[in-house]
């Protein structure tokens, strides 16, 4: 399941509402990414998430579908806020569930890795010296050229 | 054709987004980004340098050289920065 | 944090707790290991874990310690239930926190994997046709050893 | 000495844990469980293959060279399932 929202969201329950009356399931791997208060050695007093609107859902679903092609998984999740945030605010929610704990796992950080790279959202860091867009990192590139098939 | 621009390359262009015939001549992103830049500074400001410049035409990611069709939704954004 | 207990726990709560006040986190991974209904074809109506009281906590958190070793953690958890528990049942729970996404993945999957080598759990699983101790898997073994340091 | 066992290995012995006095001659893990499996056929039947039971002393792991003290807590053990 896909959702964009501005709202946050409760972790245990989306992760109880994912497995509720499925009992063949073995585990669910989650990742919770929060909102730093530091980036580079500055301070961060608010965070804005921009997103493209159907575009952004669209993406999500394909990185959904390609999970669910590469792995035997029961239920996957993926919760991605946007509008403006504060340092510790959760951010984005990716879960799987399977009956195979690998398959857990690895599906897990397959879908933040490519969604770092492929789902389109930007970051405006508000700082006490002004606003700047976060630049796109070669580590998160990096990470998503791990799965790439050949 | 509707352009949607993001973060600071709508920053930079100034508008969020504009509908416009698909001028003649241009066929391809690639056409289609060199014509906008001569549309005035901010557009040429803003897609200076096309190696941070993705392109969405109907909500998927192309290359710059797709080809581009009269009622095309193209969206033109940085490298993301989500997650 | 360690804790091995009966009772149920709301991973929401605890995920929460884990992270709260600590904003230069930046991801939380988390692995929820539920009992599954079913073993090699046939329905489980209960299990029954059964553990070594004071050896386990000692060992749990001599694992706490070396992902902190191994890893720039900025939280760990680990809470793993015993006693009789019904399919769909959470039995654990592992997660850990860190501003690199990497070490938050890399760091919760080698918590499970030496947990389930290490930590002094077993598990006695009832079906219909009697009750019966879950042997442990090679593919377990297979999975801390990935983990061993030379 | 206190002997703990779990699981299958203390249903097949009968008994949860025992304490008693380290027997003399016995220096090692290996060394007390060969001597359990004389005390009777229950003992037997749990430890004989030693391939499936795992030894604790004190609560750490240890290889059945281990030495043994008087005082020590040892727990026999079937290879964990936990998690």
């Amino acid at each position: 399941m896909i959702r964009v929202q501005r709202e946050d969201f409760d972790p245990g329950v989306e992760l109880e509402a994912m497995t509720r009356g499925k009992t063949h399931i073995g585990g669910v791997t989650s990742f919770t990414g929060l909102v730093r208060d530091m980036a580079g050695g500055t301070a961060i007093t608010a965070m804005t998430l921009e997103h493209y609107p159907g575009m952004t859902e669209k993406q999500l679903a394909e990185i959904e579908a390609e999970a669910h092609r590469r792995w035997p998984l029961d239920a996957v999740l993926i919760i991605h806020r946007y509008g403006e945030l504060k340092p510790g605010d959760r951010i984005v929610l990716v879960a799987t569930a399977s009956s195979h704990r690998d398959a857990a796992f690895d599906s897990c950080r397959f879908m933040i890795d490519w969604l770092k790279t492929k789902a389109p959202f930007w970051k405006l860091e508000a700082t006490d010296a002004g606003s700047h867009w976060v630049e796109a990192k070669e580590s998160d590139d990096a990470a998503a050229d791990r799965w790439r098939q050949s | 054709m509707k352009l949607l621009y993001f973060a600071w390359l709508r920053q930079k262009i100034g508008i969020a987004e504009e509908t416009l015939d698909l001028p003649p001549g241009v066929e391809t992103v690639a056409a289609l980004i060199d014509w906008l830049k001569t549309r005035g500074p901010n557009y040429a400001a803003a897609l200076d340098n096309t190696k941070l410049v993705r392109v969405a035409v109907n909500r998927e990611y192309v290359t710059y050289d797709h080809r581009l069709n009269a009622g095309d939704e193209v969206g033109l954004f940085p490298p993301v920065t989500g997650g």
